[in-house]
């Protein structure tokens, strides 16, 4: 299975849905995309994983370096996931203190931490 | 002991190739479906680390994944041409979650940045999965094995 | 030009596996999807038809597939261990199907009646299906060859 | 995907119901059925393969087998299949020769030829 990208804009803040595989192979057009919302002036971004079924380190990059570019305007980076097989890898590898993880995207909208 | 050796070419699209026929084979092999995830990551994990440094060092080589079903095991192991990484040791992985949350240049472009990620990342991700999980370094590069229990389900059919 | 090359212990399983691949492989190297269903077949013949011959000659060999993804072909090239068929060349097959129809001894009991099909029925099969096939014996074995018309879509993706 | 095969009787006819694949790996266990059903008394069979989605040559040889056995005992083997995939595998191998193929179930129990 193939990854799948939508965005959508709920107030300030910009919602990046995002479902399927994120590996090795489409991580680049993940990382493409959320370099386009910085580049366009969105900095706060919710990315909504709950249907993500496949997370790998190339994926995680991404997402690290994707929250070093918003962070560059003082912006935000917010997951929405409850998946337990996709929190596993953030939590093995720390990430869990990097990332403000949520359990719904109305959730993610309105933290303000 | 029946065993599938795939070898192919650096590309990130193999890595999914990879993926597929291990997770087949050991579903076939007879590894606990809950493993299967697992499998799945970890493989994807030791594929993606040998296709980045193939890409990198040996762009021609291909990288080799074999699959062993044992009696009660079900071992892949993936072989690339590179030194193991010098300083981290899988397992003693330690983010500097600061540094990571560090905000990029706002003049960074489009390009990847560099370094998101500790080199070894990928290892400590498996063996933070595996438990059964090892890597050494030999003459044809570095090896990453990893095992998984499995019953034994697929006895030669007679035809 | 991407390659993936399986090698697999000759056991029927293993032929799930090589098609699994193949058809994977295929996918993404952009062979139409009306084709698909063709490579599966095509791919499960020739492998079927190796794994006899390895089990029946040299049980311990592997059977090697290769896949090859050009331009705007794809190929596979199946590699068994044993002369090629010495009567039946493919496509000139010509079945008795009185023989075929004719009554088993009421005694045959439970075992595998013998010769049902010709030898040279698999790649007979095959050269009905695909347009592009070839057999050849070389050293190492006898190669079975077929390709499929692609349209390049699995460019290596820049990371 | 594996092979699923389920038996009833119809008249003096049996169905046997196939599903999935029928290749090197799973023509055994068809083998099997079939040869139970014969030396049960099963001469008059109607293979049903409208859920078969592959067939290689190592299950048309089955077939051919299956065949050969019920003639033993003056029986017939008559197939259900509609699919043009499955269809052209005996029409490339010349085996629409060797069986009687019909459009459904209920054809083949009436057919008499
Ligand atoms: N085209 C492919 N080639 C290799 N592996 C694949 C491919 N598609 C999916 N996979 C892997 O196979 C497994 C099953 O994935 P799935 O999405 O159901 O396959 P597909 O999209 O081909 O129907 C997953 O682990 C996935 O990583
Ligand atoms: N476990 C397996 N190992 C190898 N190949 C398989 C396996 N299962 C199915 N295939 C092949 O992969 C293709 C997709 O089959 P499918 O039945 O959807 O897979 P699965 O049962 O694993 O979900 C088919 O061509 C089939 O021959």
């Amino acid at each position: 299975m193939d990854l799948s990208l939508s965005t959508r804009t709920e107030g300030d803040r910009t919602v990046v849905t995002v479902g399927g595989e994120i590996d090795v192979y489409t991580a680049p057009k993940l990382r493409e995309q959320l370099i386009d919302l910085v580049s366009s002036g969105n900095y706060d971004l919710v990315v909504d994983m709950e249907n993500v079924d496949f997370l790998d380190s190339t994926g995680l990059g991404v997402l690290v370096g994707g929250l070093k570019r918003v962070r560059a305007h003082e912006g935000s980076l917010r997951l929405v996931c409850t998946q337990e097989r996709i929190l596993k890898i953030f939590r093995i590898t720390g990430l869990t203190k990097v990332f403000p993880i949520h359990a719904s995207v109305d959730e993610a909208l309105s933290a303000t931490d | 002991m029946a065993t599938v050796e795939v070898s192919f070419t650096a590309l990130p699209a193999h890595v999914r190739t990879a993926r597929l026929v291990a997770l087949a084979v050991a579903r076939r092999a007879g590894v606990d479906d809950d493993l299967l995830d697992e499998v799945r990551l970890a493989v994807g994990e030791a594929c993606s680390r040998a296709v980045g440094i193939h890409q990198s060092k040996a762009p021609e080589d291909p990288v080799v994944m074999r699959l062993i079903d044992e009696q009660d095991q079900f071992t892949v192991e993936v072989v690339d041409i590179g030194p193991l990484e010098a300083s981290v040791s899988p397992g003693d992985l330690d983010l500097d979650a600061d540094a990571l949350a560090a905000p990029a240049p706002r003049d960074a472009g489009s390009d990847p940045l560099p370094e998101l990620l500790p080199p070894g990342f990928g290892l400590a991700v498996i063996s933070g999965l595996v438990e059964q999980m090892g890597v050494t370094s030999e003459v044809d590069g570095t090896h990453v094995r990893m095992t998984w229990p499995s019953h034994d389900v697929m006895a030669p059919t007679a035809d």
